[in-house]
């Protein structure tokens, strides 16, 4: 709860409240929420189809409609959801980790190591990233735990970048000279003085992580290289909804829109994080 | 009276890597510290004073190994010289309190293990003696002033209690009252604990009011060396005039 | 001159990297490339043939290096399902993806400066309140998302397009291009929300800097010191955005074709990687590797124009 | 000698924060014609925005003035903005502490010297402007003008940005130049040359001089007149040799006594 009253509070300096932080801890929570909710209960059996029941609008039986084969939308978009999240964070757990691993260390040490590896990463972001996340897929192979691990791989040179930025950034501070000055070992420097100085860039480029990771992951379901039924994702569910455009709207729509603030969530978060005082 | 040295320099070079390196430049490192010879004696304050450039915050960094690329000697009798550095925004890591500041030096000292009990004591001790109120010790270092962060920095060096302290422009980022009494300071842990200090700064004045000797560098060379007062107003070299006659302290055509 | 001498050398050293690193990575890759051709019809006596034929038995090192010749002379190898050369298959699909992607970025770059000058001139201002808003909603739509909804509208609702009506370049130029406009809106959206809000912030932090209180002491009006001293500054890091934007928009030109039914390399690209066509795959990302890396070249040769202190830096 | 510059009554106040912040309070300032003026104080006196306020260059939300500021007959506070542009650059001109950043780093070191003289004079041509401007430079000690003229700033030292300053400020012949703490960022031989050449031209071109600096010895040096401040409001105001020899106030007596005192 204290977490929350601290979102809520106004800043100081200029007494407004931080609109970003509040909308995306809003959007987020109810997607999280909901999604762990439909790990116990959804309103219908995702798979089950009715074909009595196809095509069907919004109503209040069915809040987002059922698909070409009589499936209740909704539960198929919190399964979705589940899946494309569990990518997402998968995706960051990669990119995040060995991200900051590899941009803390070369930017600390520096030398050749960094030089080379630095010239990699930077080859690496030059690249688009769903590209670089295609390459990966097409030497993996097409599939749920591949594109996890590719679309990870991918994460990583932008994480370390950024990481490697924040550390000579504070490496020529003179509180780390001090630091070393006093003999405090070089991964002490690293981990206990330097790192809690990144954490508000750390966070705020995770949270912008989870924004990219959840388009990523959503382009390439829709071209049919992401995650694979049965692990259905909202970006192979809006390809095969694609389809039904003209006969029921409300079908792309609802599946779509969940796209949209889920990234929506992330963004919001990311911004509010960077304006957190 | 003869004193004993706790620093001795002998023939000093330091070299920077050249970082505008390109591969038909044959000349890629930078000569900074020239041969410099200096002693500095036990319970002293010694000047250090040049311009921007100079080399005297590299000799300064060398004496407390911060340099590897060097020639020369440099005998210390004490191991444990702690530095204090000019801006005190930059030398307090902002996401620490004050209190964890002032325990680290205690953390990670080799020498002794210190129990939280001992910490507390030493903090208690320092702090006192810096003029800084134990209250001080919840808060961080953005919520102080920069004379109290100043303070803070000297107590965070003064843990472990070293015998020499390396002052590197300690007052120059402050304000002219908060320098006079971070000088003060200075002063008072020279005298009552006997603390050799290496003060450097480019105000030739500060170093008159608290220095026993004065080395005047220019270059990477130190150019003059002796007592403020006698180097003052019998200066040898011309840099070393155009310094105090920049600095107001010796006119020399002065037309007003 | 000599600057750009050396971006060049560093450009092609960087190619050769990439090119070793593409190469080994798909010959690494487990399974016979002859086996995957023929499939089950594949006999011993057809592999080793085959195998022989394509030098397949040469080591790695001669391989890449048949390969880098064959690659700078413009032969691209063989696909593996249509058996006929890679270069061929792409020839005519290049050009419809790489308008595309020309098309979203002069889009992008028509909305994005006004609109970022704008609202960073009249910041906190209404308009920029809105825009602010609209910029963070549209950077979280997915351009296929946007691609569809458009799709809906403009063919279903307004009937100002035919879904799925492509027409090639070789037949009607304009026609072509009209077809392109929505799929180039679509991917150029999101990136022009980014680079309106990376102008907008550029311009504003530049505006705070002493050189603008100085430009604004020697009598300079607001456009002035926005135009004559803010702009170049601000434009520094919107270019290289503009750069990475470019080679981005290639690739979401992938996923748009496939929202509007165009023929561009996407669905070359896709069939390969899901059949694991490996000789079009390479040659696509080599291609890609190429455009991205004279993409980095152009913004390097603008970033010198721009900003004089580049050259003592690097 | 007529007064130039008539500050009188002077308030600043900052609305940024919840609270409104009285910065500048009650400040007063007659300028005459040709002389130097300095304004002494610490960080957060108010000195600057005095200053800034002179030249027109505070923000113009977030923060309230009042008090009249007249100059040639107008109150440069409400003045038209017109109004006040036609003298900025021409007949007041400012140059500030950090001349690393008060320069335009991706614009030609002439480019910002003539700058004055093309908005004000659009009717000089561009060879007069650029004879102009390298006469200025060279005039400020700039050596190699027609070299310095298409070099960038990051291609000098900090001494000479601080006289390309000081050449684009002088370039319009203002009749007066502002100098906010001009040496500070300087090294004290370079300060101390920067210092003669404000002196200099004070003398050869009876520009009239504010010098606002953190340092009363500086100020000793360079100024006649005196201004010391503290959190805003003027402490004690007089002849800079009297005001060393018997300082009315406890404030000013400390700032004396924070001077090293030398005796050879």
């Amino acid at each position: 709860m204290n977490i929350l009253k601290k979102i809520f509070k106004k800043n100081k300096a200029t007494g407004q409240r931080n609109t970003f932080l509040i909308m995306g801890t809003f959007i987020t929570g109810i997607i999280v929420l909901l999604v762990i909710a439909g790990i116990f209960y959804t309103p219908y059996d995702p798979t089950k189809m009715d074909s009595s029941a196809k095509l069907q609008g919004i109503s209040l039986k069915h809040i987002m409609g059922t698909d070409h084969m009589g499936r209740d939308v909704f539960s198929r978009v919190l399964y979705g959801s589940r899946v494309t999240l569990a990518i997402a964070t998968s995706t960051i757990i990669i990119g995040a980790g060995i991200g900051t691993i590899i941009g803390a260390f070369t930017g600390y040490f520096g030398g050749i190591v960094d030089e080379v590896i630095m010239r990699i990463i930077d080859a690496m972001l030059a690249f688009p990233s769903i590209l670089l996340a295609l390459v990966f897929v097409s030497l993996f192979g097409t599939g749920t735990y591949q594109v996890a691990i590719a679309l990870g791989i991918s994460f990583i040179p932008s994480f370390a970048r950024i990481v490697r930025g924040e550390i000579l950034r504070c490496k020529n501070m003179d509180y780390v000279e001090v630091a070393r000055l006093q003999g405090v070992s070089d991964l002490r420097i690293i981990f206990v003085h330097i790192l809690p100085n990144t954490v508000g860039v750390l966070m705020s480029t995770i949270m912008i992580g989870f924004n990219n990771a959840v388009l990523a992951e959503a382009g390439l379901s829709f071209l049919g290289i992401g995650a694979q039924p049965p692990y259905a994702s909202l970006g192979n569910m809006l390809s095969d909804a694609q389809s039904y455009l003209f006969t029921q709207p409300s079908y792309v729509l609802s599946i779509g829109v969940t796209i949209v603030l889920t990234v929506l969530g992330f963004s919001f978060l990311s911004e509010g994080i960077k304006r957190w005082e | 009276m003869e004193q004993e040295k706790v620093i001795e320099i002998k023939n000093l070079n330091v070299y920077y890597k050249n970082h505008k390196k390109s591969p038909l430049s044959r000349d890629k490192k930078k000569h900074v510290l020239k041969g410099i010879d200096l002693d500095v004696y036990e319970g002293e304050i010694l000047g250090l004073a040049g311009e921007s450039g100079c080399g005297k915050s590299t000799l300064a960094k060398a004496i407390v190994g911060m340099n590897k690329d060097i020639t020369g000697e440099i005998i210390q009798k004490y191991s444990d010289s702690q530095m204090v550095f000019q801006d005190p925004y930059s030398s307090l890591n902002p996401s620490k309190k004050i209190g964890w500041l002032f325990e680290e030096p205690l953390r990670v000292d080799k020498k002794r293990k210190w129990t939280p009990k001992e910490m507390k004591e030493r903090v208690k001790t320092v702090i006192k003696a810096i003029g800084l109120s134990e209250n001080m010790l919840d808060r961080y270092p953005n919520q102080l002033s920069g004379g109290q962060r100043q303070r803070v920095s000297i107590g965070v060096a003064l843990m472990r209690s070293p015998k020499v302290i390396i002052a590197d422009e300690p007052v120059s980022a402050l304000d002219v009252t908060i320098q006079a009494q971070i000088l003060e300071l200075l002063r008072s842990l020279n005298k009552n604990m006997g603390i050799t200090i290496l003060f450097i700064s480019h105000d030739l004045r500060v170093i008159y009011q608290i220095c026993d000797h004065v080395a005047v560098m220019r270059g990477g060379i130190i150019e003059e060396y002796g007592e403020p007062s006698s180097v003052y107003r019998n200066p040898q070299c011309d840099y070393t005039k155009e310094l105090l006659n920049a600095a107001g302290i010796i006119k020399k055509n002065f037309n007003k | 001159m000599r600057y750009v001498l050396k971006k060049v050398l560093s450009m092609a050293l960087t190619l050769f990297v990439v090119s070793i690193c593409v190469f080994f990575a798909f010959s690494l890759i487990p399974g016979d490339p002859v086996t995957r051709m023929f499939g089950t019809e594949a006999t011993p006596e057809l592999i080793a043939q085959y195998r022989e034929k394509m030098g397949l038995n040469d080591p790695l090192i001669v391989r890449y290096f048949r390969w880098l010749f064959a690659f700078l002379q413009g032969d691209m190898g063989t696909s593996y399902d249509y058996k006929i050369p890679v270069a061929g298959m792409l020839a005519e699909k290049v050009p419809i993806t790489l308008t595309l992607a020309i098309m979203s970025f002069v889009i992008m770059t028509i909305i994005s400066i006004p609109l970022g000058i704008y609202t960073a001139k009249h910041e906190n201002g209404i308009a920029d309140h809105i825009v602010n808003v609209i910029n963070q909603i549209i950077m979280a739509i997915p351009p296929f998302f946007s691609g569809i909804i458009m799709t809906f509208i403009f063919g279903l609702v307004l009937k100002m397009f035919k879904p799925g009506g492509f027409v090639s370049y070789t037949k009607d130029f304009w026609g072509f291009i009209k077809y392109l406009i929505l799929p180039a809106i679509a991917i150029a959206l999101p990136k022009a929300a980014m680079a309106t809000k990376l102008l907008r912030g550029s311009v504003i932090d530049e505006a705070a800097k002493d050189y603008t209180r100085t430009a604004y002491s020697r009598g300079n009006t607001t456009n002035g010191v926005l135009y004559l001293h803010v702009l170049k500054n601000a434009m520094i890091p919107v270019v290289t955005f503009m750069g990475m934007a470019l080679a981005d928009m290639v690739a979401g030109s992938i996923v748009i074709e496939q929202v509007f039914g165009i023929p561009g390399i996407s669905r070359i690209l896709l069939t390969s990687i899901n059949n694991r066509d490996y000789p079009v795959v390479e040659a696509i990302i080599m291609g890609i590797s190429v455009l991205v890396l004279l993409i980095n070249l152009l913004v390097d040769i603008i970033y010198r124009i721009i900003d004089p202190r580049i050259e003592v830096e690097s | 000698m007529g007064i130039i510059l008539d500050v009188t009554d002077l308030h600043i106040e900052f609305h940024d924060h919840d609270l409104p912040e009285t910065v500048v309070e009650d400040f007063d300032l007659m300028l005459e014609e040709g002389e130097i003026v300095g304004i002494v104080g610490e960080s957060g006196s108010g000195k600057s925005m005095s200053a800034l306020a002179i030249a027109g260059l505070l923000k113009r939300h977030a923060l309230t003035k009042k008090g009249r500021i007249m100059f040639d007959g107008h109150d440069l506070l409400t003045c038209d903005r017109n109004t006040l542009r036609s003298y900025q650059g021409d007949e007041i001109s400012m140059i500030f502490q950090e001349p690393m950043t008060s320069l335009n780093p991706v614009k030609k070191i002439g480019w910002q010297v003539e700058e004055s003289l093309r908005i004000h004079h659009k009717e000089i041509s561009r060879e007069e402007r650029k004879k102009r401007a390298i006469e200025m430079m060279d005039a400020v000690g700039l050596r190699e003008p027609e070299k310095v003229y298409s070099m960038y700033p990051h291609e000098l030292s900090g001494g000479m940005r601080q006289r390309v300053m000081i050449a684009a400020a002088m370039i319009g012949q203002p009749r007066i130049l502002i100098a906010d703490e001009p040496t500070t960022a300087l090294d004290v031989t370079i300060q101390a040359q920067i210092v003669e050449l404000l002196r200099k031209i004070n003398k050869e071109r009876n520009t009239a001089i504010i010098f606002i600096s953190h340092d009363l010895s500086l100020i000793r040096q360079l100024c006649q007149r005196v201004i010391v401040m503290q959190g805003g409001n003027i402490v004690e105001t007089g002849d800079v040799e009297e005001i060393f020899r018997s300082p009315k106030m406890g404030y000013t007596r400390k700032l004396i006594a924070a001077i090293p005192q030398i005796n050879l």
